[in-house]
């Protein structure tokens, strides 16, 4: 491999968190955008061809190291590592429709679900899923919400453009409402 | 036939459901309802559907939570207009269900999407990340950027929301907590007991509901009465405290 | 590489802690000790011979990656140059009522801002920007916020007196005039 590959292959192994392009892009100074992405496909391929128990993986907006399915079950049997725990309905119900209309604010999200959503959008941002980003026109300036990289990375996606569009969908939502 | 879910998990004291493992929202049960009796969405047997819906909120116990209970009441209202007879070639005419299901229909979309982000997180929870860090010493924070003018930008913002120089609300006349003291502690020294409107009386201002309220409030805390009401929106009992020894 | 230095790669990866050869035996009940220690060195050559960035290392406590030392003065580097973060909005209106207003209650925070400013306020006080410098009179004797030394620091400013008066905000809000 070459010099610059293995060092983003240890700068990757030593993170616990998806790198950016960008981050990858200090490690050294010499390496513009294009070497670091040509690098970038050669640690993948070398681990791809090689039969590895882990993979190069680009997700939330950045890349990472993972083991493959396949060892799932019998790591967490030794219990070496810890699952995620599963996220409720509501918790998904409330992500799903933060996802497509961000930004968007409570009234919104309520409105769509039937329930208040307020407590679960507090248990989002506290998990790292969602976060303020804004704030809105119109009466008392409310909050806008937004997905983080993290939700990304939870779902194992590169961008929200890998989240189905709506019109694969069966049913038809109706489209956000332009601004006032 | 409606086969009816476990009952909820999570109920407190005061009777409220936190949050149902079976049911996300009165949206996800009427769907639930309609999926199981393979309705058509978009022609739903409201008198049908309604009574349903009251029955499983009844017998979960969620007749008190609050969005449960508007959504029961719209069902009905929803009925009662279908029930009402139209004119013939009335085209004016708007089905009272219209509303309800474009909300379903939307709501029946995010519940796809739920089901396909929740695959997307079980497929990812097959994949671990790194759990070891070799370099366990603490990462400082990031530093932290603020430019004057962003300081300033928000300055502006702030200033444009007041109307004034920050003034203070002024409450046309200031709350009588004394008066309403005065007035309760009179009353419950002819009666044992009295309700909320024989002390605040018919027809009272904003201010003098707040002085009462503030005034039992302050003298339940100091154990000269009791207050009791039997549900959401039934009448607030005073009752004296401690209760004269019988004669 | 073999299906158990596949299973051993990728469990050493995913593992917060070095593993010792006996807890990598609990991963697949029909390899034995034999087997899994046939398997550490197939795997430790695997990563020494292709010119990896990371390689496997036994120490006292068991087996564990580590990345090569020539990498660790990149990455910490690297690991330094943490994107910059930026303030929400809502913090930063929430300091510039502090700042301009210190000592303050957080009552007359809310009411400006229109919001709830307590947990707004408790992140700042966390990053240090604002402090608790007294309590006031009247009901409660609420807190009183005022900004901290850093908050002058971080704005490369001198001291309180340096920020503009609020009636030149909005000049000097506006870009410099071009030249006539």
């Amino acid at each position: 491999m070459s010099p610059l590959a293995q060092l983003l292959e240890a700068a990757l192994f030593a993170a616990s968190r998806p790198l950016a392009v960008e981050e990858l892009m200090t490690l050294d100074p010499q390496a513009g955008e294009v070497a670091v992405r040509a690098g970038l496909d050669e640690l993948r391929a070398a681990y791809a061809t090689a039969g590895h128990g882990v993979e190069l993986v680009e997700i939330a907006l950045g890349w990472q190291f993972l083991t493959r399915p396949e060892h799932a079950a019998a790591i967490e049997g030794a219990q070496f590592a810890l699952r995620p725990r599963r996220l409720s309905p509501a918790a998904l119900e409330t992500l799903a429709i933060i996802a497509y209309r961000q930004p968007v604010g409570r009234v919104e999200v309520d409105e769509i679900r039937g329930v208040d959503a307020g407590a679960v959008i507090d248990k989002l941002i506290e998990r790292g899923l969602v976060e303020v980003v804004s704030r809105g026109e119109g009466l008392g300036r409310p909050l806008l919400y937004a997905t983080t990289p993290q939700f990304l990375e939870i779902l194992g996606l590169k961008d929200l453009d890998e989240l189905p569009r709506l019109e694969e969908l069966s049913v038809a939502l109706r489209p956000p409402a332009a601004p006032a | 036939m409606t086969t009816l879910p476990p009952p909820p998990s999570a109920v407190d004291q005061a009777g409220f459901v936190v949050e149902l493992e079976q049911f996300s929202g009165p949206l996800d049960l009427l769907l639930h309802l309609i999926r199981e009796d393979e309705l058509d969405i978009t022609d739903l047997p409201i008198a049908k559907i309604a009574d349903q819906f009251l029955g499983v909120i009844g017998d979960l116990g969620l007749s008190q939570a609050a969005d449960y209970l508007e959504m029961a009441a719209r069902l009905l209202r929803i009925k009662a207009q279908t029930l009402l007879p139209r004119r013939p070639g009335d085209d004016e005419w708007e089905d009272p269900r219209a509303e309800l299901v474009r909300r379903l229909l939307e709501y029946q979309q995010v519940r796809e999407l739920v089901d396909w982000l929740a695959d997307a997180a079980a497929s990812r929870a097959e994949r671990f990340a790194r759990g070891f860090m070799p370099e366990a010493r603490p990462v400082p924070p990031a530093p932290l950027v603020i430019e004057l003018n962003e300081l300033l930008a928000a300055a502006e913002r702030v200033i444009a929301l007041i109307p004034e120089p920050v003034l203070h609300r002024v409450v046309p006349r200031p709350l009588d907590v004394e008066g309403a003291t005065e007035r309760i502690q009179a009353l419950l020294g002819e009666r044992e007991e009295c309700s909320w409107l024989d002390v605040v009386g018919e027809g009272a201002s904003v201010v003098d509901v707040l002085s009462v309220f503030i005034a039992l409030l302050e003298l339940a805390k100091r154990g000269a009465l009791k207050l009791r009401q039997d549900g959401p929106f039934a009448p607030i009992v005073i009752r004296r405290e401690p209760p004269r020894a019988a004669a």
